[in-house]
């Protein structure tokens, strides 16, 4: 298939329907709208279900219900929606069951704006719900990434059994791009033998539930997830790094805000500072040891984000006092200038006064 | 090359359509494009803006701090945009809303008066065509079978009428620029 | 007889033409070929001498852009 | 030797978790009854709820899922979507349905979601020990209204079967009580129609029974029955208040 | 000279951002005059939604707050039970207040909450961009309903005066228009006394207002009034449906 | 006044009501029901407004409202509870409004258990909800802590216009303990002339809102956030630490957990080896600085929390890279045995083999 | 006339009356002198000769404790 | 001195109570006191138990892993908390409910029939208070004043005939175990 010139949130909806979702549980908001309208338009058209939730807590139950049943199944809202959904998620998180969950990033906090941020690292990846889960996050950088990540997504989300989520600021939603879609996928489903489907008087019935009111069965629980979340650490984890080894400053940036930090780090380069970028594309698992092959010449990292500094606390994590961490943000709805990080790259470097 | 646009105007003035309609454009070409939105809060009558890039390799950001031209539909768009326009280059300026001039000396203004060329092909609502066919004009950017096919793919090709009638008011604002229109607009 | 004034704040008016549809008299109409800062062709009181100051116009205009007075 | 009644086949054989006398017990009987009698019981999915019937997972013999607090609805949506022709059903509590459940259950209603959902009315939040649920009456005491629910402070209880009767895509709503064996008839009729209507897919059916809660109530089981029937159903008509066919609440 | 007509001081001088004909610049008039000749405008404070009124608070001239989504009706009763002397109002949408933030308006009407709601009825999400509404009609098409609404895929449009109707907290409920000056005026008339009942104590009052988005349905201001008398007001039938007196539907 | 053996949920509710909390909007759960039923009890005792919401979303919602309003207004919940709450806590924080929110903390993830945790960590400290935004979260260790805690926790929102968490695991909620509470606050009530308390039609309206659709200036309040939070990890972190100076072990851990701990390094002491411990009082601000307290006998830092490991990111930061840091924890409502903490820290120290 | 066996799983039961109160024959009774392993007095077959077989005790049994059969 | 204690049942057996009692006694003698319960998920049946603290240092944790003494109403309770105690401590059982006995042979068992004694006493609901009684026999831990004044502060001084009869079953606990009962119970 060639390229053609999408919408992000439509390439998602469509790479979705390609990766097998059919039951697609949303309520609007602003700037993800184009999902839900895309698959209620397209879903019918392969036999899957739409639904417009009556407010996300509905759509993530509604999500909990039909994952429970064996549905490949998604949501979609943005971050304020993401934030009544917390509950939900820790839900999902308890009783195992797989799904994809898009947020395309607004600004924050409360209601905050409707333009491009990065505000909900934390929320993603450190679950703003209650109780020790984790689940997957993953970071789009272009629109042709989001459409890969999505069939990724699903299949994670079925082989571990966890909810995975595509975190995507708001521009990865809004922007147009050409991409290059998917066969769609013709592999038989993943068998769900937990499933509820009907015991059909055949075996005892399947139970989905997150309730365990012995807490030596709820630490199991715990212990179980804990070790799941170590064999996802040491398979799943994703990054993109680009010439840690001779780097005198090294950044650490996803989403679209690696694509601006790339523009910075050609201006440096330009002016002879070898720069390395570290993209982490999951943002949980973290990449932590792909710190571990930054060079020696390095005189310090620089995180940027569209927050106050959120992902920092990874980066922080990472370097472990190897490096200086160093941070550039801008929030809101702004999006960073190139020359403004390229000129922090130079501050660290030794290139320029503070 | 890379060229790097942004347009701007009223929701409702069209300027995303343009926006995308330059964007389909060069992906035709086999360019890499990117085409950003943003909007205000309104549905209808807020301000909206979208950027656009255009180039021969890879993009790393679609934003776009520092255009190679803007077409500012409105006076709101005419402010914020015209100190952003690198030196050299274009400055497209609907003159039918906005009567201010410009104090820069280091770029091209082109002002045209979009909203009665479009009134008087009588249909106002594709100035934005006839801005798209100025800027095509003015910058040689763009070229008119692109601009068609661009239009296939975005619209569908079913609704002939419509396609005529942004074909014409492309081409009223090529004239335009290019010193070939003859309607009855002064100044 | 009472002479009734409609004046019309053009800056706020956005050519929606619900003041038109409620006027029994006819008395409004949209001038096209003005143009206001926000882009709108603003309302325009083009029969003053027909108005009877029922208030239907002012009533219906969400955006409070009629004043009705009467000397 | 012919068995006159026994336990349901449609129960597990799991000792139920409910204080003495609780009414929760009954209704679980009536529901696996309602299963095995329309012969659904292999294609059934419950919902359970949370409240003190949060364990139903481990009393009905079907597959269950266990819902977040007042989300039955919801999950059940979830389910029957993917499985249209299962009969789904939740199982909830005045606090679980009446009060954070309340956008889940009405919107259930509207889309006419082909699920059945039964409503324990006990007038309490049992679980938690008694607080005042939006169904506990006027005068009646809890122990987040100490000096008991006044009109004043706290308004009148809500009937949620009559605000279910006005959304269209509610296709049977009735009120039954457990007071007496009578009604307790009574009530796994009204149970079984709405599995019924939901099995012709007609849309969303709905049964509020009206229940005890002896412990939270401060009664013995017998007394609770009495009280009950002495101060609920006054305020609770029974009833039906709306059928397929169109009748409400002339039963 | 006498002044018949003037923008209401209840309304800042901030210029509407709403679409041109958008009736929501219509109600908040009527609001606003209603504030201002009950002489309460000083003590109000108004609760905006998220909705095309989210900037509501720039607009009336008293102080106001900004609500999450369909929780108006909440931040209504904290600052009511804060300040019970004022008059404390909340402006909603159909997708705030009848979608997401319908336990929050059904319980403010349990409670007998002596707040004022002003529901906006455009059968539509105007400011997410046209999605479909719980009240978008059967037929109507919506950017998540592309091929219309139907019974069978999504219910029938809940009708929340009807529901609200059922709740005894509820004072006063009643349904109004704006399709022409007449009925404008009506609309006027019962956001005063929706006013009256709260500013009486009697419990919660309730106005919803059939309005239009001209943008969303794709119509001229002027079509869209026409489309709301002709398809609206046969399924949303106008009249109070509650009165402190305890009159009901008949106008 | 004397001292009196109380349950730790009504001691909260007591303290508050002393504290000058007039308002209070809750829903039910397990472990924190006795704060509502005692709040529906005394408060109107004071001639204020006990509400029992219809959910914990409109409990939060008119906790925005009434402290809008001007009202000393507080909540309470447990772990699920607080996590549909996200949503409302980032509106308080975006808004800047000043009110107490208290966790009980429950096992989880999902519906969990109703034993004690401490799993709710990341969504206290890190903001469960959408957007920058950060809230004072304390945690008491004992009862008298808690009763303390609760004045200073009225007094900082209304200071910096915040919301603040009294995060107590299940243990704070449901143990008794003997209490002195303080006299009932007489100050005046803090000025807010920011509140929506009706014009009276002598001032301009005021407005309550987290809505700022122009980027620049929703940056601009997230600087200003930002600032504020500076100022206030500058003044109001809180820390309790002992034997630092020669420790070979350091312990960190919170809440009761922190009382277990020290029957642990007295085991410990017992045998000679000199611990330290790091006991957080406030969770955020994290007392970062006192790990620099740590002397240059240290071995290595134990984090020991009842979850699987969530404060240990921030001790982690703290430490950066100087000590190795080592974990400890319990989950779904299982309590660490100090015996087995004794035994991880003669480990760490040495005198066991692993 | 045939017979009717009414039988008490003690083990379940929870000695909570309703079967008791339902009987209309009188048949049923709590025996206070057995505890079950619950800690409860079950419910016991007093009169079996007076049971009719209709069915209430067992149908308001919340623990379905009892089982009727007709011989 | 610190002695810790586990009382622990079935829910409704009153085990809360008399833990509270326990450490309210505790507190009259100015001692430091935490009372620490945990219960199943029903309202009543269920399983439920407290642990109470009493030391006359600062207490560090309230849980206990390593009673001093077990006071177990139930055989589930029974079967949990047997081989926690302490070696050299106490186990007091409610032989009404519980036949078992206990396999270890490095403590004291005492057998306490308290539902048969409570029964006697004409209030069944008082069996906790025999156990308390029992238990302040066996341990000279509480003595009978403090019990009285611990009763009068939780329950307050109102209700003379609930205090009676409370008093009047935990001196029966106390002369079972004292030898001084005189009751009719065998074994
Ligand atoms: C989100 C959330 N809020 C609150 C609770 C606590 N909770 C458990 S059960 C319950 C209410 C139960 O009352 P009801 O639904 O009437 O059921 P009943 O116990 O009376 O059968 C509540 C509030 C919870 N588990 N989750
Ligand atoms: C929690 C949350 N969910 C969704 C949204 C997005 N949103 C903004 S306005 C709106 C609906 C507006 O529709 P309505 O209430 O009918 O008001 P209208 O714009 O039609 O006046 C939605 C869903 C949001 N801001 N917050
Ligand atoms: S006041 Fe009446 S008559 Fe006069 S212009 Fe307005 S609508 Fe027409
Ligand atoms: S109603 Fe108002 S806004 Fe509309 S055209 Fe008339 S004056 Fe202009
Ligand atoms: S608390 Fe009430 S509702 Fe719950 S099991 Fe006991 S009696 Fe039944
Ligand atoms: S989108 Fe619709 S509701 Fe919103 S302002 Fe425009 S016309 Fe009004
Ligand atoms: S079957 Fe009827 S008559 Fe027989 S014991 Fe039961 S209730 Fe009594
Ligand atoms: S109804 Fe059942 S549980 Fe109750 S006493 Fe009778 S047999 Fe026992
Ligand atoms: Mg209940
Ligand atoms: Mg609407």
């Amino acid at each position: 298939m060639g390229k053609v010139l999408m919408k992000g949130n439509e390439a998602i909806g469509s790479a979705a329907i390609r990766a097998g979702c059919r039951y697609f549980f949303g309520y609007p908001i602003t700037p993800q709208n184009e999902v839900p309208e895309y698959m209620s338009r397209h879903l019918p058209e392969v036999g899957g279900v739409f639904v417009q939730a009556e407010s996300e807590i509905a759509a993530i139950n509604m999500v909990y219900g039909a994952a429970g049943a064996g549905g490949r199944v998604m949501t979609s809202s943005s971050s304020p929606g993401i934030a009544l959904k917390q509950e939900g998620i820790s839900y999902l998180a308890g009783a195992r069951l797989p799904c994809v969950i898009v947020n395309v990033m607004r600004g924050g906090p409360g209601l905050g704006g409707i333009q491009p941020a990065q505000s909900d690292y934390f929320q993603a990846t450190r679950g703003g719900g209650n109780g020790d889960y984790r689940i997957i996050v993953e970071a789009p950088s272009t629109l042709q990434e989001a459409v890969d990540l999505m069939q990724e997504s699903f299949d994670l989300a079925d082989r571990y059994r966890i909810p995975v989520m595509l975190l995507c600021d708001g521009m990865i939603g809004q922007m147009m791009e050409p991409v290059e879609l998917r066969e769609a996928d013709r592999r038989p489903p993943v068998e769900k033998p937990w499933a509820t489907v009907g015991t059909g008087g055949k075996r005892k019935p399947n139970i989905i539930t997150s309730l365990y009111l012995n807490p030596a069965e709820l630490e199991e629980l715990n212990l179980l997830l804990a070790a799941q979340y170590r064999e996802i650490t040491e398979r799943e984890t994703r990054v993109e790094s680009i010439g840690l080894e001779g780097a005198r400053v090294v950044v650490a940036a996803y989403g679209t805000t690696a694509r601006i930090v790339r523009e910075a780090v050609d201006l440096c380069t330009a002016k002879g500072i070898p720069v390395g970028l570290i993209r982490p594309i999951t943002l949980w698992p973290y990449p932590y040891a792909e710190f571990d092959k930054i060079g020696k010449d390095c005189l310090g990292v620089l995180c940027v984000e569209m927050s106050m500094g959120q992902m920092l606390d990874d980066v922080k994590i990472a370097a472990n006092g190897r490096w200086p961490v160093h941070f550039y943000g801008r929030t809101g709805g702004v999006v960073p200038d190139p020359r403004d990080i390229a000129r922090e790259i130079e501050v660290i470097a030794g290139r320029r006064p503070v | 090359m890379t060229e790097k646009v942004i347009i701007a105007g009223f929701g409702g003035q069209g300027v995303m359509l343009s926006g995308m309609l330059l964007a389909q454009a060069g992906l035709l070409r086999k360019r890499e494009v990117t085409w950003l939105p943003s909007y205000g809060p309104e549905m209808r009558g807020g301000t909206a803006n979208c950027h656009v890039t255009v180039s021969s390799r890879p993009i790393a950001s679609p934003v776009i701090l520092a255009p190679d031209c803007a077409i500012v539909m409105n006076l709101p768009s005419f402010d914020k945009y015209e100190r952003q326009v690198v030196p050299g280059g274009l400055f497209l300026v609907n003159s039918s809303l906005v009567t201010k001039r410009s104090g820069r000396k280091d770029f091209r203004v082109v002002p045209v008066p979009v909203n009665e060329l479009a009134q008087e092909l009588g249909n106002a609502k594709t100035a934005n065509m006839v801005m798209l066919g100025a800027y095509a004009g003015v910058s040689g950017a763009l070229d008119r079978e692109l601009f068609i096919k661009a239009l296939e793919v975005i619209g569908g090709k079913k609704d002939h009428l419509l396609i005529d009638a942004n074909v014409r008011a492309f081409d009223c604002g090529m004239e335009y620029v290019t010193g070939g229109y003859c309607g009855e607009i002064g100044a | 007889m009472s002479k009734n004034t409609v004046e019309i704040r053009s800056e706020w008016c956005k050519s929606c033409g619900l003041c038109v549809k409620a006027c029994p008299k006819g008395v409004l109409g949209i001038d096209e070929s003005v143009l206001n800062a926000k882009g709108y062709s603003p309302a325009a009181v083009l029969h003053p001498e027909a108005c009877v100051g029922c208030g239907n116009c002012a009533l219906m205009c969400p955006d409070s852009a009629i004043r009705i007075t009467r000397d | 030797m012919k068995v006159i009644y026994d336990k349901s086949p449609g129960l597990t054989d799991s000792a139920l978790h409910y204080c003495p006398g609780c009414t929760h017990g009954i209704i679980h009987k009536l529901i696996a009854e309602a299963l095995v009698d329309l012969d659904v019981l292999g294609s059934a999915i419950g919902v359970a709820p949370v409240g003190c019937s949060v364990f139903a997972y481990q009393y009905f013999n079907c597959d269950m899922q266990e819902a977040a607090h007042g989300r039955a609805p919801a999950v059940a949506t979830g389910i029957k979507r993917v499985h249209p022709e299962a009969a789904v059903f939740t199982y909830q509590g005045d606090g679980d349905l009446a009060a954070i459940g309340t956008a889940e259950v009405v919107h259930a209603a509207v889309r006419g979601e082909k699920i059945t959902t039964i409503f324990v009315n006990n007038a309490i939040y049992g679980m938690t020990g008694g607080q005042m649920a939006p169904t506990t009456l006027v005068g009646q005491k809890a122990t987040t209204a100490p000096f008991g629910r006044t009109e004043a402070l706290h308004g009148k209880p809500l009937r949620v079967s009559e605000l279910l009767a006005t959304v269209d895509g509610a296709k049977f709503v009735e009120r039954v009580s457990l007071h007496d064996p009578a009604h307790v008839r009574r009530a796994g009729r009204a149970i079984r129609e709405a599995f019924e209507c939901q099995i012709r897919g007609e849309g969303f059916s709905f049964v509020e029974v009206l229940s005890t809660c002896p412990t939270n109530w401060g009664l013995t089981p017998a007394e609770a029955l009495h009280w009950l029937e002495e101060n609920m159903i006054p305020y609770y008509s029974l009833g039906k208040f709306r059928t397929p066919e169109g009748g409400s609440k002339n039963d």
